[in-house]
């Protein structure tokens, strides 16, 4: 499998290879290897602990693995960069909880995440544009907050904060989409809602989906990776995920 | 020589005129004794002396009680007597028989004045006549003070006394009596060479101070000897140092550690910037104090117990305090750790004032029990009593805690609800009660830290402001949350202060190991003794 | 509105020479007073107080903050002084007042206060000050507004200004007698210098340091030490000490330890066992005050150097103890050093007040240098034109009762020296207040006013 | 929308203090020196020069919520600042001097004359200038500030860490100024000063002038700070403040941001600190002292942090209060400062202003939301109507 992945290394958009990492010696992650194309939307699943949440700290790095390669379109080497570094390679990223900045109003946690120049002088300086107004008007609407959009960010409601968190991610412009449980806590209409706005987002780039809800993943009809104990444990279709003994033992549990 | 005929002399003269004037004294004795009550301050060396000549072993008490500041002549007649101080009168005792001879107003007394040189005096004479007591005790003291100033008129009575000693311990004091005392003698320089090499296998600092005056008096063949004497010992003197500095250094590292462990408890566990933490350890002083204060007027015999009454009333005391405050201010300031820093320093000011309302601003008197009063040689090391006993209480304290916290059911709740408020409230635990408990504990603690801190330092309401600072440097330094990080902090930020200061001075030695804690923390942004992993920054 | 103030303030001022109601009346004006003046800013009373039938007397002491634990004492002195003048019929007929402020601890608030005091209660004197920071702090403010200040505490000299008078010791009439006594006395050859690392010990050890030296001790035979104010962990020093001790040689101590220090100093000495036969500590910041918070037992002999003991043996000490603790109502209170400085000061203050006739500053000014008052210690202190005081110099060792006995006395009083003869920069000056030389750094080499020049 | 409102009342409010300023700046000293002294509204020196620090410590305070209210870094040491640039002040005034000193030396102040210092030490040389002082007033508070922050950011200390060594720094510095050896005076610091810019620094007009200077320096900074804090970069100062690491992962680089905010507000308390000292006529390594840092915190508190205007007033308040006090109830005051404290973070935890703002915010949301129950339906019908 190793050397499978060493030749996909070039023109894949993202690389995992060996990462292991642990925390008091509980083990994390364990030698988990994987790869993303560039364009893919992969959905993630494994039961709590398996590691979901540390592979996405290790891609976006907030912490670093204690062995194992991680590398980006190719030859970016993520493990020696941070955070701010690695979000303006274009790699952006939804928590699992949504985090917005609350006391801002939804309009300006877009300009926010608009893709322009971070700097502190630019930043200091900065004049919106008209392109700049379109562009935010433009994801507004897309994630249906177009109405609200002077309103503080605190007074959204849980599941309108997913959305100006994915629209967020939209506004940076990344290349590679990780999304950490997006469903949670939707009510059915917003789950299919958001289903489809991800295949959406992800035909213009890639997008990695962790996700809990089986019939949300079904709905994406995507490549399933099935992480437990830190590892890869199956990877596939959905259906083929999900009639691998393994998994049933380790996370679905029928 | 000349001391010898000098003493005489004025001996002699002494006799005379005690025998001119004091033809109603009984005896000689009697005459001497009250001729200290007429003596000028510059006199008074000599008639001690004189009193010491006479070898007469009556003349103890009365030397005792000169060197004490107990010797009064009666304002009327100038007739000497012992005394001890009932109120506002003092009960004669007669110098040379002991009898009680009542009461009387101190008016009508005049003490008879003392300074260090009559101290010294007396302190000598009481060296010789105490050489051959029979108390093993007595004349370990007075060899020690033939070791400290040594006279060679002394010298023929050390070898006497040498030569009958049987105890151990007063043997070798006594050996090293005799070679400093003949170090100043006018005895054959092979004997001196001797006495030259018993010091320098003996070391101390007492050899180096005789062998040093030695050195600028000796003959030039004796030189070479000293010198090397002086090089042997103070080689040794240096490897003892090292041993001293870590002493010092875990001596300090247990104040810190004292200071600040309630503080790891408020601060550490439940992250409250507890500014009011020093207050607490002042309030736990002024409670000895109080205690102290009750024993010395009522119960005086109880004193020694002074301090194990002070510490569960200081625990109780600040403990109660500590829950008024939670249950009334910081209860509501849960999840807002930076407002828990202002109200705090509110409520410190607060107490601050309050205590210098009731008991003034001024130091208030604190006294160190018997037992933690001195010092003791163990090898070169001079460890003091109080120190001693403030490493072990530090620890013991520490101990105790980490037991109640690890152990305890009380210690499983506190752990409970300060890692996941919610949960343990949903199974049952009375969340609000465990806070004002463990807060309580926190300022209870501090409060038993401040009986032991009132040993050595100020008893004053700006005691609690001098050590705030250095806790919340120990309790950050050892990571937050971790009570062995507060520990390995408090006794390594000691150790570093002791080793610095030396090179560095006090001050400088201060500012380096603040910005050693400065620059640590840039490494470990999170303490010693971080907790890692994924949940501590979400 | 104007007079109703001014009726307000002269209301209270008649009553406030009563004890009782002296807290809530003063609390009451002067909270009306600097309300007005400060939050409305108007010149409400500015010349109202004209009429006002009191002597205004400020008292500058800090109630609160690290220097409360000596100030406050100070305070309660001066209410003392100023309360028993007025049952002796005040001042020029009028009752004298006592205006408390609290600076705090807080040096440029000491200049503040002093501001205050001068320009909106308008006090005839100001009694105050303890550290030299804050008396350099509000130097400049009696100077300007051409007040009155009366400066209690032994301070280290090399200064004299036409506004203050220094009622402390300089260092000729504590530190050097002192280093008399123990040379000539205890013949001791080896000195360690330990001091608080600020300007009064500084000065005090130059001065010690270049004394010694002209005495033929040896430099190699002079450590000197400083420590951190409120320095508490004693241990490495007093084992330094100790070490210094074993050479030979006799050694003393001498400690210009700051204030609180001195109790985790002292007490180390005493664990330690430095006894004062052996290593005797002579100290300059170390009364009667200091040593009540402590067990002395274990200190008896060591020494202190001051102007006043309270165990001093005269009629008037003995009436002066008598009427402290009948006004403080604790038999236990102690008086100190600083405390006679006051008393001397302030009898000094009534008597050039009654020579000139007029508390009007400059009249006073001229009127102090040479007014004579008698002291605590049994003779009579003198204002000289260099606004410092004759003093004797007393040398006593500390007892187990927490008292000093004298041991040592100078002959005559001293003078106070301002301008050191030990130091090179300051042995061509001298102060001299009188016309027509008017002038607190003359230079004596060059015959000009202003310092050394060049 | 209650934000903008916010924001225009803000603004509104903004306006209102600077105007303000500016009147004070010119009122004020035209009021101590063109009236007589027995005239009703006569300002006396002694307020002129009291204001004057309170506007300096004002101003201390906006530095300190540029930090904390807006990027959250809980500064225990702006004190620190304060002082830096108030010695840097004080060497210059040192300079002025000259030969009026007590012993006349040209060169060197007082205190190095009697401790025998021989010459001038090198970190004293060029502060005679008052173009160079001035330039040092903001650089080494800034330059302090741009390392300590570096270092502290680079390796994300935070919170309660972060509090507790800018609360080493300022101990460290205190201890260290301290040292008669360091040259800065000491215990004793810098004092006795006589003139600036060459006018007599005790005389009327020189006070009027520091007080207007005080003022308008106060003035310009609030507008900076708002124009700051208005910016986009303000936006995400409040952003890192909010959620830290969601800022990072958008890409912004945290500890540039914080670094520059910091940065600018120890170069704030710096001029704060240099315009405090010729106006109290003494520098000392009191004001490192770490009680000081807190209260500058408390002052904000009381006022209000996150909001621009309510650390000015909080510091106004509190030492307005404090003179009264200290003077009314000498023995009593610090009961008084302390309940203070507690009441303010019990019951006042926005702070004066920022309850006040927030009291009149929800008096109009009141308003706004019986509009929007009565424009509901129109709402869902038309989504845009809300703009």
């Amino acid at each position: 499998m190793n050397q499978t992945i060493s030749q996909t290394k070039p023109k894949s958009l993202l690389y995992l290879d060996g990462v292991s990492v642990s925390f008091d010696g509980f083990k994390a992650l364990n030698s988990l290897s994987f790869v993303i194309e560039p364009g893919e939307l992969r959905a993630i699943i494994g039961p709590n602990g398996a590691g979901k949440t540390t592979m996405m700290d290790i891609i976006t790095g907030k912490t670093r693995p204690d062995e194992g390669q991680v590398f980006f379109k190719g030859d970016i080497d993520l493990t020696q960069r941070d955070e701010a570094e690695i979000a303006s390679l274009g790699i952006g990223r939804k928590f699992q909880k949504p985090t917005v900045f609350e006391s801002h109003t939804i309009w300006d946690n877009l300009e926010l995440a608009l893709n322009r120049s971070r700097g502190v002088f630019p930043t200091l300086f900065y004049r919106l544009t008209v392109d700049d107004k379109a562009r935010i008007e433009e994801i507004l609407s897309t994630v249906r907050l177009s109405a609200r959009r002077d309103d503080l960010a605190a007074n959204l409601s849980h599941g309108q904060k997913q959305w100006l968190e994915i629209g967020m991610l939209l506004a940076q412009e990344p290349e590679l989409l990780l999304v950490d449980e997006p469903v949670a806590g939707m009510t059915d209409a917003e789950t299919a809602e958001t289903a489809v706005l991800l295949k959406e987002i992800a035909r213009t780039r890639s997008v990695v989906v962790v996700e809990h809800d089986m019939g949300f993943i079904r709905e994406l009809g995507v490549k399933v990776t099935c992480l437990a104990e830190g590892s890869v444990l199956a990877e596939g279709s959905i259906d083929f995920v999900s009639s691998d003994p393994k998994v049933i033992e380790n996370y679905l549990g029928r | 020589m000349y001391r010898i005929l000098q003493t005489l002399l004025i001996t002699l003269c002494l006799l005379v005129s005690a025998h001119v004037t004091g033809l109603r004294a009984a005896d000689d004795l009697g005459a001497l004794v009250s001729a200290l009550g007429t003596a000028k301050l510059a006199e008074l060396d000599d008639r001690i002396a004189a009193l010491a000549k006479s070898g007469d072993p009556r003349v103890i008490p009365v030397l005792e009680a000169l060197g004490e500041g107990n010797l009064y002549a009666r304002k009327a007649d100038g007739g000497v007597f012992l005394t001890t101080e009932m109120g506002a009168s003092l009960v004669l005792v007669d110098p040379l028989d002991g009898a009680q001879l009542g009461e009387v107003p101190k008016g009508e007394l005049q003490k008879i004045k003392v300074n260090n040189a009559v101290r010294r005096a007396v302190r000598s004479a009481l060296g010789g006549l105490t050489l051959f007591s029979a108390d093993a005790g007595a004349r370990l003291k007075a060899a020690q003070s033939m070791r400290q100033t040594p006279s060679a008129d002394a010298l023929e009575a050390i070898e006497t006394a040498l030569a009958a000693e049987k105890d151990v311990t007063v043997r070798k004091t006594l050996d090293e009596a005799r070679a400093v005392t003949l170090l100043v003698s006018d005895r054959s320089d092979d004997d001196k060479r001797a006495a030259i090499k018993l010091l320098a296998e003996g070391g101390g600092r007492e050899a180096l101070g005789a062998l040093s005056s030695a050195l600028s008096s000796a003959d030039a063949s004796l030189k070479p000897d000293i010198e090397a004497a002086l090089q042997r010992i103070e080689q040794a003197q240096a490897f003892w140092n090292a041993g001293q500095n870590v002493w010092y250094g875990l001596s300090l590292g247990s104040v810190l550690l004292l200071a600040a462990i309630g503080l790891a408890i408020t601060f550490g566990v439940m992250g409250i910037i507890n500014m009011a933490h020093g207050e607490m350890v002042m309030l736990g002083a002024y409670t000895t104090f109080l205690v102290q204060d009750v024993i010395r007027g009522s119960y005086p015999a109880l004193f020694d117990w002074s301090l194990a009454i002070a510490l569960p009333l200081a625990f109780l005391v600040t403990g109660v305090i500590g829950l008024a405050i939670e249950r009334s201010v910081i209860r509501f300031l849960y999840g807002r750790p930076l407002e828990t820093l202002l109200a705090t320093w509110g409520i410190s000011l607060i107490l601050q004032q309050s205590v210098r309302s009731i008991f003034g601003p001024t130091n208030r008197e604190v006294g160190n029990p018997s037992w933690m009063a001195g010092a003791f040689e163990l090898g070169g090391l001079t460890i003091t009593w109080n120190r001693l006993w403030i490493i072990v209480f530090a620890l013991a304290v520490f101990a105790a805690l980490l037991f109640l916290l690890k152990r305890t059911s009380m210690g499983l709740r506190m752990r409970a609800v300060t890692q996941n408020r919610r949960m343990a409230s949903s199974m049952g635990i009375r969340t609000p009660w465990v806070d004002a408990l463990t807060f309580a504990l926190g300022s209870g603690i501090a409060g038993m830290a401040g009986v032991a801190l009132s040993q050595i330092d100020n008893v004053s309401p700006n005691l609690g402001q001098g050590y705030i600072i250095d806790s919340f440097m120990v309790v950050v330094f050892g990571g937050v949350g971790n009570l062995w990080g507060t520990l390995v902090g408090a006794f390594s930020l000691g150790i570093l202060n002791k080793f610095l200061e030396p090179y560095a001075g006090a001050v400088l030695g201060k500012i380096l190991v603040l910005v050693l804690i400065i620059l640590f923390i840039q490494k470990k942004p999170r303490g010693l003794f971080a907790l890692k992993g994924r949940a501590v920054e979400a | 509105m104007i007079p109703q103030a001014t009726v307000k303030r002269n209301e209270a001022s008649l009553r406030r020479t009563e004890r009782e109601g002296f807290n809530q009346m003063n609390i009451k004006a002067r909270v009306t007073g600097a309300l007005l003046a400060t939050v409305l800013s108007t010149t409400a009373f500015n010349g109202a107080f004209a009429a006002d039938d009191t002597i205004k007397v400020g008292i500058l002491h800090s109630l609160s903050g690290t220097m409360a634990i000596s100030e406050t004492t100070l305070k309660d002195a001066m209410l003392m002084l100023i309360d028993e003048q007025n049952k002796k019929g005040g001042l020029l007929g009028k009752k004298l007042e006592a205006v408390v402020v609290d600076p705090a601890s807080d040096w440029p608030l000491f200049a503040e206060k002093a501001r205050e005091l001068v320009s909106v209660d308008k006090v005839s004197a100001v009694f105050g000050c303890w550290t030299s920071v804050s008396r350099k702090s509000v130097l400049p403010v009696f100077e300007e507004l051409n007040s009155i200040l009366f400066y209690p505490v032994q301070y280290e000299g090399e200064e004299s200004q036409r506004n203050v008078f220094y009622t402390g010791a300089a260092p000729n009439q504590q530190a050097v007698p002192a280093v008399d006594y123990l040379m000539e006395n205890e013949s001791v050859e080896r000195w360690v210098l330990a001091g608080t690392d600020y300007v009064y010990p500084r000065t005090t050890n130059k001065i010690l340091e270049a004394y010694l030296i002209s005495k033929g001790v040896k430099p190699e035979d002079i450590m000197i030490n400083y420590t951190p104010f409120g320095h508490s962990d004693w241990q490495t020093i007093v084992s330094d000490i100790k070490k210094f001790g074993s050479a030979g040689k006799k050694t003393a101590v001498v400690s210009t330890i700051n204030g609180d220090a001195n109790v985790p100093f002292y007490k180390e000495l005493a664990n330690q066992g430095v006894k004062a036969e052996d290593i005797p500590v002579v100290a300059f910041s170390v009364g009667e005050e200091e040593l009540a918070g402590l067990d002395t037992s274990p200190l008896v002999g060591h020494l202190a150097a001051w102007n006043y003991f309270q165990s001093v043996d005269t009629p008037t000490n003995a009436e002066f103890i008598k009427t402290w603790k009948a006004y403080t109502k604790n038999d236990k209170r102690v008086t100190n050093d600083p405390m006679e400085a006051h008393y001397i000061g302030f009898n000094m203050w009534l008597k050039a007040v009654e020579k000139a006739g007029t508390t009007d500053t400059d009249a006073v000014l001229d009127a102090m240098i040479g007014v004579s008052v008698p002291n605590l210690s049994g003779g009579y202190s003198t204002m000289m034109p260099n606004h410092h005081i004759t003093k004797p110099v007393l040398i006593g060792e500390i007892q187990s009762d927490g008292q000093f006995e004298t041991v040592w006395e100078t002959p005559g009083l001293v003078v106070g020296d301002e301008w050191s003869d030990y130091l090179p920069d300051s042995k061509d000056l001298i102060a001299d207040w009188r016309a027509p030389m008017s002038c607190g750094n003359f230079n004596v080499a060059t015959g000009k006013c202003g310092g050394k020049g060049s | 929308m209650i934000t903008s409102f916010l924001l225009k009342s803000l603004d509104r409010s903004i306006v209102v203090v600077v105007a303000i300023l500016l009147g004070l700046a010119i009122a004020i000293p035209a009021l101590n020196l063109l009236t007589a002294p027995d005239h009703p509204l006569h300002v006396p020196t002694f307020l002129v020069s009291l204001f004057g620090k309170y506007l300096t410590y004002a101003l201390l305070a906006l530095a300190l919520d540029l930090v904390w209210g807006f990027c959250g870094i809980l500064s225990l040491g702006h004190a620190a600042f304060f002082a830096l640039g108030g010695y840097a002040m004080g060497m210059y005034l040192m300079r002025q001097i000259g030969v009026r000193g007590s012993y006349g030396n040209p060169l060197l102040p007082d205190f190095m004359v009697f401790l025998n210092w021989k010459e001038l030490p090198w970190f004293w040389q060029g502060f005679d200038m008052f173009w160079f002082a001035a330039l040092m007033v903001v650089l080494v508070p800034g330059l302090l500030a741009f390392v300590f922050g570096w270092f502290a950011f680079r390796s994300r200390v935070n919170g309660v860490y972060l509090s507790i060594i800018t609360q080493a720094m300022t101990y460290a510095l205190l201890l260290a100024f301290f040292r008669n050896d360091m040259g800065f005076g000491g215990n004793n610091g810098l004092t006795d000063f006589k003139d600036i810019l060459g006018f007599n620094i005790q005389a009327d007009g020189t006070r009027a002038a520091l007080f207007a200077a005080s003022a308008l320096t106060l003035a310009l900074c609030l507008v900076l700070t708002t124009a700051i804090v208005r910016s986009k970069y303000g936006k995400v100062l409040v952003a890192v403040r909010d959620a830290e690491s969601r800022t990072r992962f958008l890409g912004y680089r945290v500890e540039h941001i914080k670094l520059f905010a910091f940065t600018v507000s120890a170069m704030m308390a710096g001029i704060a600190g240099a315009l405090y000292v010729p106006q109290v006529g003494i520098i000392n390594p009191g004001e490192f002292e770490p009680g000081n840092s807190i209260e500058v915190v408390i002052w904000t508190a009381v006022g209000g942090r996150g909001t621009l205007i309510g650390p000015i007033v909080g510091a106004i308040l509190v030492n307005g209060g404090k003179s009264i006090f200290t003077a009314a109830f000498p023995e009593f005051w610090l009961f008084a400062l302390g309940g203070l404290f507690v009441f303010v973070t019990l019951f006042l935890p926005k702070g004066v202003v920022g309850t006040a703002s927030a009291y009149l915010a929800r008096r109009k949301a009141h308003r706004r939301a019986a509009d929007a129950e009565n424009a509901r339906d129109n709402l869902v019908a038309e989504p845009m109507a809300a703009e």
